[in-house]
């Protein structure tokens, strides 16, 4: 029992990631208004963050900052750097993402997936008789 | 050639476009963006075949961004698999843009034409430096570059058909949860190893050895990557992506997007992981070859019966990325070159296919299989065109699909898998429904009342031809390709551990 | 006027048939099968294999005669003939 | 030879050209042309092979002129230039493109020296000549030509499969003599056979050949299925299995053409039949026997032409070619008659025609295997009473007197003269066979016209009509009336599609009555249309997510 406890709590920070990105993903699998889709999908590209910023963490290490003192512990800057890049790609996606929803409404005046699907279905079905 | 350039052509490859995007969208002047956009694409060719003629030989070119040696600094790296996909795709890009300009014309508003070209010449920035790079988590970045100049530019098909809004959403849901497993990936991947560096990942993989973290790692890329290059049933965000994107769009893509991931899967699977563990080729052996098979009979068995062409096309596209996961998934040196070749081989058949729907959308006004009966005596060279392509499809002796095919089956007897030489046969068969299905309506019946179809111009006859005739010239001379395409697989073989037989 | 072409189409012909008959007798046959060298052999087969075979046939079209729609619009055979030009 | 230009290309060529040149007439006499610069390529060629190309690890020769090839080809230009005569009247584009496309294709895979090359031309034949079905432009002609293209594809498909197979096998492609020692080989064979109309292979070819256009069945009549015996005579020369199933050929269409009432379909059992000696031919294989075939090829296409000519002759201008509602034509169209009668007396093999010196050698060649031998003589007899006696009987004369039959106009100028050259060439192959036997594969010394041969051969022609006269006399004689007759594609046409409605209704039904409530899954299932259309973005990310936890699975296993 001590095992399984220390299993889970040693790596808490896993268990984080798993249950954001659980949650990410079943927003965009569940609910069918297209802009809580893209806040599902920013969760779950949130979790990678988290995931990839706890990974670079050494337990008593400090920012990656030359002190001089040798024995100085450091974080692993290079994931940290690395989902910098990845939050910048992020937010292209989120813009483009609410872009793209904006234009949505625009052209069919909903933007919930599931009135969407309707309408092209109709469509589908109008051109198969022709 | 200065000795600076010739130094720097790795580099040059992608920033070339890299910077030529941004002022697509400046120009103001009329078509100033397509010249612009057409001018780069020519220059990353020229490159990527300068590229190609420096490793035929087998040398590997390995570039140092900023002077930073790898495994610190970011590597480019070319050898004879990525030159043969980076001229792939620089070649399309050039005899897409070409084509595009009537195209695009039609089927995009005229005020958005800096912003679109500025999309696709970033996507083909992005391709370029997916197939160029040696570093992993580059190749993530290039991977996002592409993919979002991709929404874009289907987004902009918007003008025809709003479809391709909704189209182009699914996409990006898609498309970002496929990178984001990448990424999840990747992080796994370091976590083990420390580096991001694919040739230094490669041989710290091997030291060390099997564990969870390397097993999930792998889970991850493998689906990230069939949902960039659409696995079935992985596949459902290309049908409609492709049938609502501008032709030209759709012809690019098809033989590029797709292809540029299974080529990062090729790259992950032999270079990097290198089949060092038993699981590895296990779960190719569980999941991706019946994967592959059902996709390559389902997605063409759907296809016919579509009476849209470009959603035909689409689906026919998902049944011959099937043959090609075949031939990855056979772990052998000749069912790999199948697959390198085919990748080649269907990028130049569907080029052309989609440039004939181009063709029709912009003339005839319709894609619809149905509207377009008897267009064969209206467009007599576009229609000629697809008659091409169709019979490549098939695989027909004469054309590149022969090549492939035959390549294929012989690597499936080689292993002595019989039921996949039966799928293989069996999709072709149905292909010849689907490709007949519209030649019947084009040729044998007679053209609705009162519609007037003139033949495409120019602009747009020459790209679809240079790719139809491209793949009758391959498909009856294919020494050139089947030798690139066999040096590549050997490439690939010798990276990986694998004991080939 | 019919019959009497009829007939001496039929008398031309026997006498015919008489006269081959006849110089089966005078030519010699050295063929390497041997038993054709029986006498009116090949007169007696093409008399006998005809007449069997119009009966065979006959025999066999009790059994497999249709009506000429039997297939449907799937076959040409109940088409009125289409307009050759 | 090297610098040949193929004679393929030429007709090609000519199709791409033809349907731009817009006066009909013209059209039509500028096509008699293209067979005739065709055959001059190579007419007077050295033999030898050029065209090479290179193709995976081997090499395509795609132009092999030999003795063999060059028999098949120029007979096959022949065929192309009658039957360009006979159609100078057509004036559908479609028709004459596909017939210079199918007479090209035949001539390019008669020269085919591998078996890929083989195979795209082979290919070529079958799709070309589906249009000469579908330009009839009836419901029956399309049904019937999707059941002949299917036959024709399957053949090219077994083809193929065992090219592939071969080449796995042997790592060559070259088209020589093979064996039948392997899966590939008999892939092939089987996919000649069912090109050559072999017994239960051969339902497309009475069924399709009487669906196309009157000109269609006369250019039909000369190609497929004498490539299909060239391709046989090069691959499996002396393959035993080939004397009996050629034997079984020959007699059994002889039963079905005696009681059948469309005269195009009695001349496509006909056909069958003759390709029983040629198929018999080939599997003696010895060089008598593969002269007897090549030569029995060469004369049959000109008389089987002739024949379809005349019955195409009569069809144009009654509107009819069923036995049942034809006869007393002579008065009204005596030259077409006389011209019948000649193709009649060829395929017969009276002495003096060209059957008689071509059969002959096959006969002879036959007469160690005493079994098939009297097959084939038994064979003769049926060859003379459904070609010979029923085809003219009843277009001319039959159970109508010229008084009663219609009064109609003798056949077009430009028929009259293709049937003319053509039983012009009937006779004076018969009466001077030295020029066709100089051009044998291999040297002949055989002398058709010896005292015994003539006269066996009329004693047993002339008491067959002996037989003919005396049971029309005694009313006998099986008069024809409009019925078709089953067939053995009954069980595809008719029995397969009843059965497997009737299983899958009685499929249904215990469905049904097993679980009422099921009914409603079932009839959904069964009206399942591929999920095309849009799928929403949770289905698609449902997928990507149940296909991660499957492969992590395996991988933790």
């Amino acid at each position: 029992m001590d095992d399984l406890i220390t299993q889970i709590t040693a790596h808490y920070n896993y268990w984080m990631v798993i249950i954001l990105m659980m949650i990410g993903l079943y927003i965009t699998i569940s609910r069918g208004n297209l802009i809580k889709k893209i806040v599902g999908l920013n969760i779950f590209q949130t979790s990678v963050f988290m995931f990839y910023i706890s990974m670079g963490k050494v337990t008593g290490g400090t920012a990656p900052i030359l002190t001089g003192n040798p024995d100085e512990v450091y974080s692993n800057p290079l994931p940290h750097v690395l989902i910098l890049t990845a939050i910048v790609v992020g937010i292209a996606t989120t813009s483009l993402a609410l872009a793209l929803a904006v234009r949505i409404r625009e052209a069919y005046g909903t933007i919930e997936e599931d009135e969407l699907l309707t309408i092209e279905r109709d469509a589908e079905a109008a051109e198969d008789k022709i | 050639m200065p000795q600076f350039i010739a130094q720097h052509l790795p580099i040059l490859q992608v920033i070339v476009p890299l910077i030529a995007a941004p002022f697509c969208a400046l120009i103001s002047v009329r078509n100033g963006a397509w010249w612009l956009a057409f001018v780069t694409s020519l220059v990353t060719f020229a490159i990527s075949v300068l590229l190609f003629a420096a490793t035929f030989d087998g040398e590997i070119i390995s570039y140092h961004l900023g002077g930073w040696a790898p495994p610190i600094g970011i590597e480019y790296r070319v050898d004879m698999l990525n030159a043969f996909v980076l001229t792939i795709v620089s070649g399309t890009g050039v005899l897409t843009l070409l084509y595009a300009r009537a195209s695009v014309a039609h089927e995009v508003d005229a005020k958005q034409h800096g912003l679109f070209y500025t999309a696709f010449v970033l996507c083909l920035t992005g391709l370029l430096g997916v197939t160029i790079t040696g570093d992993a988590f580059n190749v993530f970045v290039f991977l996002e570059i592409s993919s979002l100049a991709t929404y874009a530019i289907v987004a902009s098909g918007a003008k025809t058909d709003r479809r391709a809004l909704t189209a182009a959403y699914n996409y990006l849901i898609m498309g970002t949860i496929g990178a984001t497993f990448f990424v999840i990936g990747l992080g796994l991947l370091y976590m083990i190893t420390g580096t991001l560096n694919m040739a230094d990942l490669a041989q710290r993989l091997l030291e060390h050895g099997d564990s969870r973290t390397l097993r999930m790692g792998y889970a991850f890329i493998l689906v990230g990557l069939g949902l960039k290059l659409a696995m079935f049933p992985l596949h459902q965000w290309l049908p409609n992506a492709y049938t609502y994107a501008p032709s030209a769009v759709s012809a690019f893509l098809s033989a590029t997007a797709t292809k540029v991931a299974i080529y990062v899967l090729l790259r992950f699977l032999f270079s990097v992981f290198g089949f060092s563990i038993p699981f590895e080729a296990d779960i190719l052996f569980l999941v991706v070859l019946p994967l592959a098979l059902a996709g390559s009979l389902i997605g063409a068995y759907i296809a016919t019966y579509q009476d849209n062409l470009k959603r035909l096309l689409a689906y026919s596209s998902i049944s011959q990325i099937g043959a090609m996961l075949i031939g990855v998934s056979m772990l052998s040196a000749s069912g790999l070159m199948a697959a390198i070749i085919h990748l080649f081989n269907h990028a130049v058949t569907k080029a052309s296919l989609y440039m004939v729907a181009g063709a029709y959308a912009k003339e005839a006004g319709t894609v619809s299989i149905r509207e377009l009966r008897g267009v064969g005596r209206d467009m007599p060279f576009t229609t000629a065109a697809f008659v091409v392509g169709g019979m490549s499809l098939i695989g027909i002796p004469l054309t590149v699909g022969f090549i492939s095919k035959w390549y294929l089956v012989e690597a499936a007897l080689m292993r002595g898998w019989w039921p996949v030489v039966i799928v293989i046969v069996v999709s072709s068969l149905i292909a010849l429904i689907y490709v007949g299905k519209f030649i019947e309506a084009a040729y044998m019946h007679p053209a609705p009342q009162g519609i007037i179809r003139r033949e495409a111009p120019l602009t747009m006859l020459i790209p679809m031809w240079i790719f139809a005739g491209l793949s009758l010239f391959f498909g009856i001379n294919s020494s050139l390709t089947s030798e690139a395409a066999a040096r590549a697989a050997q490439g690939l073989v010798a990276a990986s551990s694998l004991i080939w037989q | 006027m019919t019959n009497y072409i009829t007939r001496s189409v039929l008398i031309v012909l026997g006498l015919i048939c008489i006269g081959l008959a006849a110089v089966d007798l005078y030519v010699a046959r050295h063929s390497s099968l041997g038993f054709d060298s029986i006498p009116f052999f090949y007169c007696v087969l093409g008399f006998i294999a005809y007449a069997a075979l119009i009966f065979m046939a006959k025999a066999l079209r009790r059994v497999i005669s249709r009506p000429e729609n039997y297939y449907g619009l799937q076959a040409i055979d109940s088409e009125s003939e289409a307009k050759h030009d | 030879m090297t610098n040949l230009v193929m004679p393929s290309l030429v007709y090609f060529a000519a199709a791409c050209l033809a349907p731009l040149i817009p006066h009909a007439r013209l059209r039509a006499v500028l096509l008699l042309g293209v067979p005739v610069l065709a055959a001059a390529t190579f007419f007077s060629a050295t033999y030898g092979t050029s065209h090479i190309l290179p193709l995976f690890d081997t090499h395509l020769k795609i132009f092999r002129l030999d003795a063999l090839s060059y028999v098949f080809a120029l007979v096959f230009s022949l065929a192309a230039f009658l039957s360009l005569l006979y159609a100078a009247h057509i004036r559908d584009r479609l028709e004459q493109v596909s017939t210079l496309i199918y007479a090209g294709s035949a001539i390019g895979a008669v020269f085919a020296g591998d078996l890929v090359t083989l195979f795209v031309f082979w290919e070529g034949t079958a799709i070309a000549s589906v249009f000469l079905i579908w330009s009839r432009r009836t419901e029956g002609s399309y049904a019937t030509g999707l059941r002949y293209i299917t036959a024709q594809i399957a053949s090219g498909l077994l083809l193929l499969i065992g090219i592939v197979l071969f080449y796995h096998d042997t790592g060559s492609v070259a088209f020589e003599r093979m064996t039948l020692d392997s899966t590939a080989t008999w892939c092939i064979f089987i996919a000649f056979g069912i090109k050559c109309a072999f017994p239960l292979l051969h339902n497309w070819l009475q069924d399709s050949y009487p669906a196309a256009t009157l000109t269609g069945t006369v250019t039909l009549s000369a190609f497929t299925t004498k490539l299909a015996v060239y391709a046989l005579a090069r691959g499996f020369a002396g393959t035993e299995y080939l004397i009996y199933i050629g034997a079984v050929m020959t007699l059994f269409p002889v039963f079905f053409a005696a009681i059948e009432n469309n005269l195009r379909r009695v001349l496509s059992y006909s056909l069958n039949n003759q390709l029983g000696f040629m198929v018999v031919g080939v599997g003696i294989g010895t060089p008598l026997a593969l002269d007897g075939t090549v030569a029995h090829a060469f004369a049959h296409v000109i008389y089987k032409s002739l024949l379809f000519m005349s019955v195409g002759a009569v069809l144009y201008r009654t509107g009819t070619d069923k036995a049942s509602e034809l006869g007393g034509l002579w008065k009204s169209m005596p030259l077409t008659m006389v011209l019948c009668i000649v193709g009649a007396m060829s395929i017969s093999a009276f002495p003096l025609f060209s059957g008689f010196i071509a059969k002959s050698l096959i006969v002879s060649a036959s007469e160690p295997y005493l079994w098939v031998w009297f097959a084939l003589m038994i064979a003769s007899v049926g060859v003379l009473e459904h070609a010979g006696i029923k085809i003219p009987f009843s277009m001319f004369f039959g159970h109508r007197s010229a008084a009663d039959a219609p009064k109609v106009e003798e056949a077009p100028l430009h028929m009259i003269i293709a049937m003319s050259f053509a039983a012009g060439l009937c006779i004076a192959i018969g009466v001077w066979p030295e020029n066709l036997y100089a051009i044998l594969p291999y040297p002949v010394d055989y002398v058709p016209y010896t005292t015994a041969h003539v006269v066996t051969q009329l004693q047993l022609l002339f008491f067959a009509i002996l037989a003919f006269a005396l049971l029309m006399r005694f009313g006998l004689y099986p008069l024809e009336y409009r019925s078709i007759n089953l067939e053995f594609d009954w069980l595809y046409r008719r029995f397969l599609p009843r059965l497997v409605s009737r299983l899958a209704m009685r499929v249904t039904h215990a469905w049904r009555s097993l679980a009422g409530r099921t009914t409603a899954i079932a009839t959904r299932i069964l009206s399942y249309s591929p999920p095309a259309n849009s799928a929403s973005t949770g289905t698609m990310v449902l997928w990507i997510a149940i296909l991660l936890g499957i492969v992590l699975c395996l991988a933790y296993l």
